[in-house]
C-alpha cells in the first residue's frame, strides 16, 4: 500500500489540563487525537503512580495527534502555551499512514 | 478527652490508615487501583452529601443554616491569609507554593469531617445535619483567596480569572457530587434514606477504611519521597495551622451561637485541609506550585494529626465555649 | 397515576440520573472511573438474573412462562420493522443508521425493567417472578432483524451471518451475565438467595443511583454533542416508538392473559430500548451507523421519557386492559 | 458426605465459578475489569484478615495457636519437596517449572480457606479463629524452599537471596493486606467488627461470588490455551497432590491435638495451591518458569477438586482423626 | 548493542472489533502484538470519552505489532479489511530491536 | 521551533518485575520515564488479558524513556540484564523533543 508521511506529535499532561489542551487542540482544528492512560513515571517533579491517587488532579494522559507536518509548527506553539509551565512533556515523530486527506 | 483520643486512634478506620502508611514507607507494593480509589471518593461524597440533605430534610430550613454557612465562606476565605503569612513569613516558603498550600488549608477534608461527627455519634452530643452544607459551602472559597494571594505578588499569566476558569472550580466533579447527593437528600428525605441505607449508611464504615488504606498509602509515598522538600518550619505550619484554624472557626461559632456539636465541627473544618478537590484547582490556577508539598502537608501530617489529637481537644474546646 | 408519575420523578435514582444528565450539560468533569461502570452493569445484570431465577424456583416453570417467553420473543424480533418504517419513511433516517436504530428499539433496557417492578412493588401490584426470564429471551431477537433488514436494503459484507457472528451474538457478555445468573438463582433458589441478599438486593439501589448517575452522565454528553445530528422528527421518534411498543406489548399479552403487573411489565419492555448488548452487536454487524445516534435516542430521550410519561402510563393502561 | 459436597457444588458461589468456567470455554466475551478483580482480592484479604483477628481477640491468645502455627509453617516449607519429586519424577516436568509449580502447592488460597469455613460453619462444626493467622503464616515459606529447590539444581543469577528480593516477599502488597487487616482485626475486636460486619462479613458472599466468576473466567482461558502444554501426568497432579498434602497436614494436626474443624482447616490448606501471592514471587524468583502451568493446574484443576472432592473428603476424615 | 530495523504497526480500534482483529492477526502468524487501552479521543466521529461509558460496545483499544517490513504489506491488507469501515486509525513507523528473529 | 534528536526506548514488561526495573533505571540516571498499563497481548508466552486477572503478578506494563543518543547503549544494557529472561519486549525509536537539556 502506498504510505504518507506525517507527524505524530506526543504530549504527557496532567489530568486537570487535559480538558484545556483538548478544547485548544478542537480550537485548531486537528482531525482527530487520541489518550491514552498513564500509571505511573518519574520527572523533574520526581516519581509518581496512578493507582490509589485520590482527588481530582490525579493522574497523567499521554495524548498524541497525527497531524500533517506543515502544521506541525502552528500545533507545537498550541501546546507549548499550555503544557510549557506544567509537568509535562512534548515530542515529535515520524509515522506513515495510508490515507493521506484525514489529516 | 485522652479515653476518646485512645478510642479515637483504635478505630478501624484510623488504624487502616497507619497500616497503609506503614505499608508503603516500608516500601510494601501494595494498592488500590486507581478506578477503585476514584470510586471511592465519589462514594464518600455522595453518601456525606446524600446524609447531610436528609437531615436538612428532616430537621427544616433554619436561620440557623444560613448563619453557618455565612461563617464557614468568611473562615475558607479568610484562613488561606492567615496560612500565607506563616507559610511566608514564618517557614519561609516561595511565593507560589505558599499560596498553594495556603488554599488547601482554607479548605476542609471530607473525611476529617467523617470522623468529627462519628466521634460525636459515640459520645451522643447532638450536632446539626446542616453542617454537611457548610462543609460543602467552605470547598470554594479558599481557591479563590489563594489565587487573590499568588496575584498580588506578581504579574500572572492573563486569562486565570476568566469565565471559564471560573466554571472548571465551579464545576469540579467532586463539588457537583457532594452538592448533587445533598440536593437528592433534601428532596427525597426519609424514604430515600430508607432505601438507600444499606449502601450508603452501613457500608460506610467499610468503603471508608479502604479508603483510607489507600490515604495511608499516599501519605506514606509522601512522606517517604517528599521529606527532604519540608523544611522543619514548614512541616511544623501542617501542626500549628490546624490549631488556628479551629481557633478562627471557635469564635465564629460562638458569634452566631452553634451548639457544642456543630461548633466542634465547624472548628473541625477550620483546622482540616483539602485534598481532593483543591489540588485539582491549584494544578489549573497555580501549575508552578509544586503538587507534591501540599498534599504531604495536608494528608501526610495534617490528617492524621487532626485524627488523633485534633479532633478530640476540639470536641472539649467546643464543649467549653458553646453557650 | 399523577401521583405515581410525581413518585417516580423524586426517586433518589431519578434524580441521581438527573444530576448526571445536568452535569455533563453544564460541562462538570464529573465521571464514573470505565472500570467501576463496566462493573455497576455487570453487577445489575447479576442481581437482575438472579433475583428473577430465585423466582422461578420459587413459583415453579408454568405455561404461562412459555407463552410469555414467545410473546417476548415475537415482540422484539418483530418491533424493530416498525421502528424502520416510522425511521427511514416517517423521519427521513438513512437505511443503515435506520436499520441499527430498530435493533436498539426491539430490545429491552434493563434499568427501565427495574424501574417498572420497583414501581408495581411500591403499589403492591403483583407480577411474575419469571419476566425477568422474558427480558433476557427479548434481548437478542432484535439483533437479527436489524440484520435481516439493513441487508434487505443493498448487498453487505460477507460473513455476517457466518457461525462466528451468531456466537459473538449469543456469547455476548451481557447476556451470559444475565442467563447464567438466572440458572444460578433457579438452582439455589432461597438458600442461595438468603445468603446473597446483603449484596445482590439490600445494596441494590445504592448502585443502581451510581449507576443511574453515569447514565445520565453519558446521556447529557449525548444530548450535548448530538444534539445537531438529531432531526426534530428522529427525536421526535424517541418519544412515540415506545407507545407503540408498548401497544403491541399490551396486545399480546392480553392475548396470552397476563396478569395486570404482567402486563405492565412487558408493556414498559416494549417500550424500551437498549443500550448495553445491542450497541456492541450493531458496531459489529453495521459498522457503517453512527453509534451516537442510537445511544442519544435511547439514553437520553426514550429512557427518561419511560420513566417519568411511559411507567405511569403503561401501570393504569394494564390495569384497563388486563383480564 | 455426598450430601455435603452436593450441597456444596450447588452453593452459589461454585455455580458462579462454574458460570465463569462455561463462559471462558464457549469464548464469550464477559470479564470482570481488571481494577475490579484487583479489588475482590484485596477485600477477600482484609475480610478474612479482620475477621481472624477479631476472632483471636474474642478467643484471646492460646499455645494452641502457635503450635498450629508452626505445623502451618512446616507444612508450607516441607510440602513443596514432596510436590517437585512427583513433578520430576514422576510428571517429568522440567527443573525449573517443576519448582515453580511446587512453591505454589507448599502455599495456601485464601478462597479455598474460605469455602472449608463456610462449609464447617454450615455443618456446625466448630473450629479455632486463630486458624486464619495459621493460613498467613503459610503463605511464604514455600516461596522459599522453591528457591531452595531451584538453586539446587544449576547454578543461577546473583542476586537472588539479597536482602532486597527478601523483602519484595514479605512485602508483597497480598501478605501485607491479610496480616494488617489481622492485626487491625486483633485491635478492634467486637466493636470494629460491628461496625464493619455490613460491608466485611454481609456483603461477602456477593463480592465472592464476583471473585468466583472471575476465577472461573481465568481457569477457563488457562484450560483453553494450556491443555496442550499440560502432559496427563502433570494434569494427574493437581488431583493427587491435594490428597497427599492433605494426609501430611492431618498427621500434623494430629500430632498437636487440633479439634475436628481446625483438623479440617489445615488439612484444606495444606491440599490447596495459591494463585495470588506465589505467582509473584515466582515472576520475580524463576522467571524462566511459564507461569500458565503452575496457574492453569492450581485454579483450573486443583481449585476445583478441593471445592468438590476435597472439601467433604478433608471434613470426614478430621473427624475420624480428630482426637 | 547492535539493533535492526523493523515495522511497527499501530491500530486504534473499538473494542466491539477488537477480537476479530486479533483472531485474524493470529491467523496470519504474527510474532505476537500488544493492546493498550484509550482513554479518550476525537476523530471524525465525534469526541468520546472511556470513563463512565457503559454497554459492551465501549472503549477503544491501541494495537500495536512490531513486524518485519517484508510482512508489512500483507499485513496491512489483513488490517485495512477489518478496520476499514469502522472507527479507528492505523500508522506506520520505524523501530529497532535487538533481537530480530523474533518477528 | 527547533527540534532536537532523542531516542525513545519502549520496553514491555510483567507488573512484577516493574518495580526492579525503574528502580535500576533511576540508578543509572535517567531524567524520566513513563509507565502505561497494556489491556493484553500475545508473544511467545502466549496470548494473555488484563481484565480479570487476579494475583500480584498479573498485568503488563509499557514503559518508555526518552534519552540520549549517547546514553542508549549504556541504558539497553541495564534494561536487558532485567528484562532478558522475562516475558518482555524492547524496541527503540527516534523522536524529537523542544529543550534538550532536560534528557
Ligand atoms: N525522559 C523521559 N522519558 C519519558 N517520560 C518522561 C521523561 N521525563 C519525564 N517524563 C514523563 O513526564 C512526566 C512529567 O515530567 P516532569 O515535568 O519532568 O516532572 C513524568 O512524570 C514522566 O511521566
Ligand atoms: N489525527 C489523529 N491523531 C490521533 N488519533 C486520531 C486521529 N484521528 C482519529 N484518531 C483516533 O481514532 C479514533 C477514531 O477516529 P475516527 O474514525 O476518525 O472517528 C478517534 O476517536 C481517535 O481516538
Ligand atoms: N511483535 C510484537 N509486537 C508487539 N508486541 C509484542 C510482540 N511480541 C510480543 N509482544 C508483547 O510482549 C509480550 C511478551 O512477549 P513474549 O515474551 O514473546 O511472550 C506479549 O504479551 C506482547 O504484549
Ligand atoms: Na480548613
Ligand atoms: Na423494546
Ligand atoms: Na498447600
Amino acid at each position: 500500500m502506498q504510505m504518507f508521511a506525517k507527524k505524530r506529535i506526543e504530549i504527557l499532561i496532567e489530568r486537570a489540563v487535559l480538558k484545556r489542551l483538548t478544547d485548544e487542540l478542537e480550537r485548531t482544528g486537528v482531525s482527530g487525537y487520541s489518550v491514552a492512560p498513564l500509571a505511573g513515571g518519574r520527572g523533574r517533579a520526581g516519581r509518581w503512580e496512578a493507582d490509589g491517587q485520590i482527588g481530582d488532579a490525579a493522574g497523567m494522559f499521554a495524548l498524541w495527534c497525527i497531524v500533517d507536518a506543515a502544521r506541525l509548527d502552528e500545533l507545537l506553539q498550541v501546546v507549548f502555551a499550555i503544557v510549557a509551565r506544567q509537568v509535562g512533556l512534548v515530542s515529535v515523530s515520524d509515522v506513515q499512514v495510508v490515507r493521506p486527506e484525514r489529516f | 478527652m485522652l479515653a476518646l483520643a485512645v478510642q479515637n486512634l483504635v478505630s478501624p478506620s484510623v488504624l487502616f490508615f497507619g497500616m497503609g502508611l506503614g505499608a508503603s514507607l516500608g516500601r510494601s507494593d501494595l494498592s488500590v487501583p486507581e478506578a477503585i480509589a476514584r470510586f471511592l471518593s465519589l462514594y464518600l461524597l455522595i453518601s456525606i452529601g446524600f446524609r447531610g440533605g436528609a437531615e436538612v430534610a428532616h430537621q427544616g430550613v433554619t436561620s440557623g443554616l444560613a448563619l453557618a454557612i455565612l461563617a464557614g465562606i468568611v473562615l475558607s476565605a479568610g484562613l488561606p491569609f492567615v496560612a500565607y503569612t506563616l507559610l511566608r513569613y514564618g517557614a519561609g516558603l516561595d511565593h507560589v507554593n505558599a499560596a498553594a498550600v495556603a488554599g488547601h488549608y482554607g479548605s476542609i477534608s471530607a473525611v476529617t469531617f467523617v470522623a468529627i461527627t462519628g466521634a460525636l455519634t459515640q459520645l451522643a452530643l447532638p450536632y446539626d445535619g446542616y453542617m454537611i452544607a457548610v462543609a460543602a459551602a467552605m470547598e470554594t472559597p479558599a481557591i479563590f483567596s489563594a489565587l487573590v494571594i499568588a496575584r498580588s505578588g506578581q504579574g500572572r499569566a492573563k486569562g486565570e480569572w476568566s469565565g471559564n476558569f471560573l466554571r472548571e472550580i465551579a464545576l469540579n466533579g467532586s463539588i457537583v457530587a457532594l452538592l448533587g447527593a445533598f440536593v437528592v437528600g433534601c428532596i427525597t428525605g426519609e424514604r430515600g434514606m430508607s432505601s438507600l441505607k444499606p449502601f450508603l449508611l452501613d457500608a460506610f464504615p467499610g468503603f471508608l477504611c479502604v479508603f483510607l488504606l489507600d490515604m495511608g498509602l499516599i501519605a506514606g509515598r509522601g512522606l517517604r519521597d517528599g521529606w527532604r522538600s519540608l523544611s522543619p518550619a514548614v512541616a511544623g505550619f501542617a501542626w500549628v495551622m490546624p490549631l488556628i484554624g479551629a481557633a478562627f472557626a471557635a469564635l465564629f461559632a460562638w458569634l452566631i451561637g452553634l451548639s457544642a456539636g456543630s461548633t466542634a465541627i465547624l472548628m473541625t473544618l477550620g483546622a482540616s485541609a483539602s485534598y481532593i478537590a483543591v489540588p485539582a484547582a491549584m494544578r489549573l490556577a497555580l501549575p508552578a506550585a509544586n503538587p507534591a508539598i501540599a498534599l504531604t502537608l495536608s494528608l501526610g501530617l495534617t490528617f492524621p494529626f487532626n485524627l488523633i489529637v485534633g479532633i478530640p481537644l476540639y470536641i472539649a474546646a467546643a464543649q467549653t465555649i458553646a453557650r
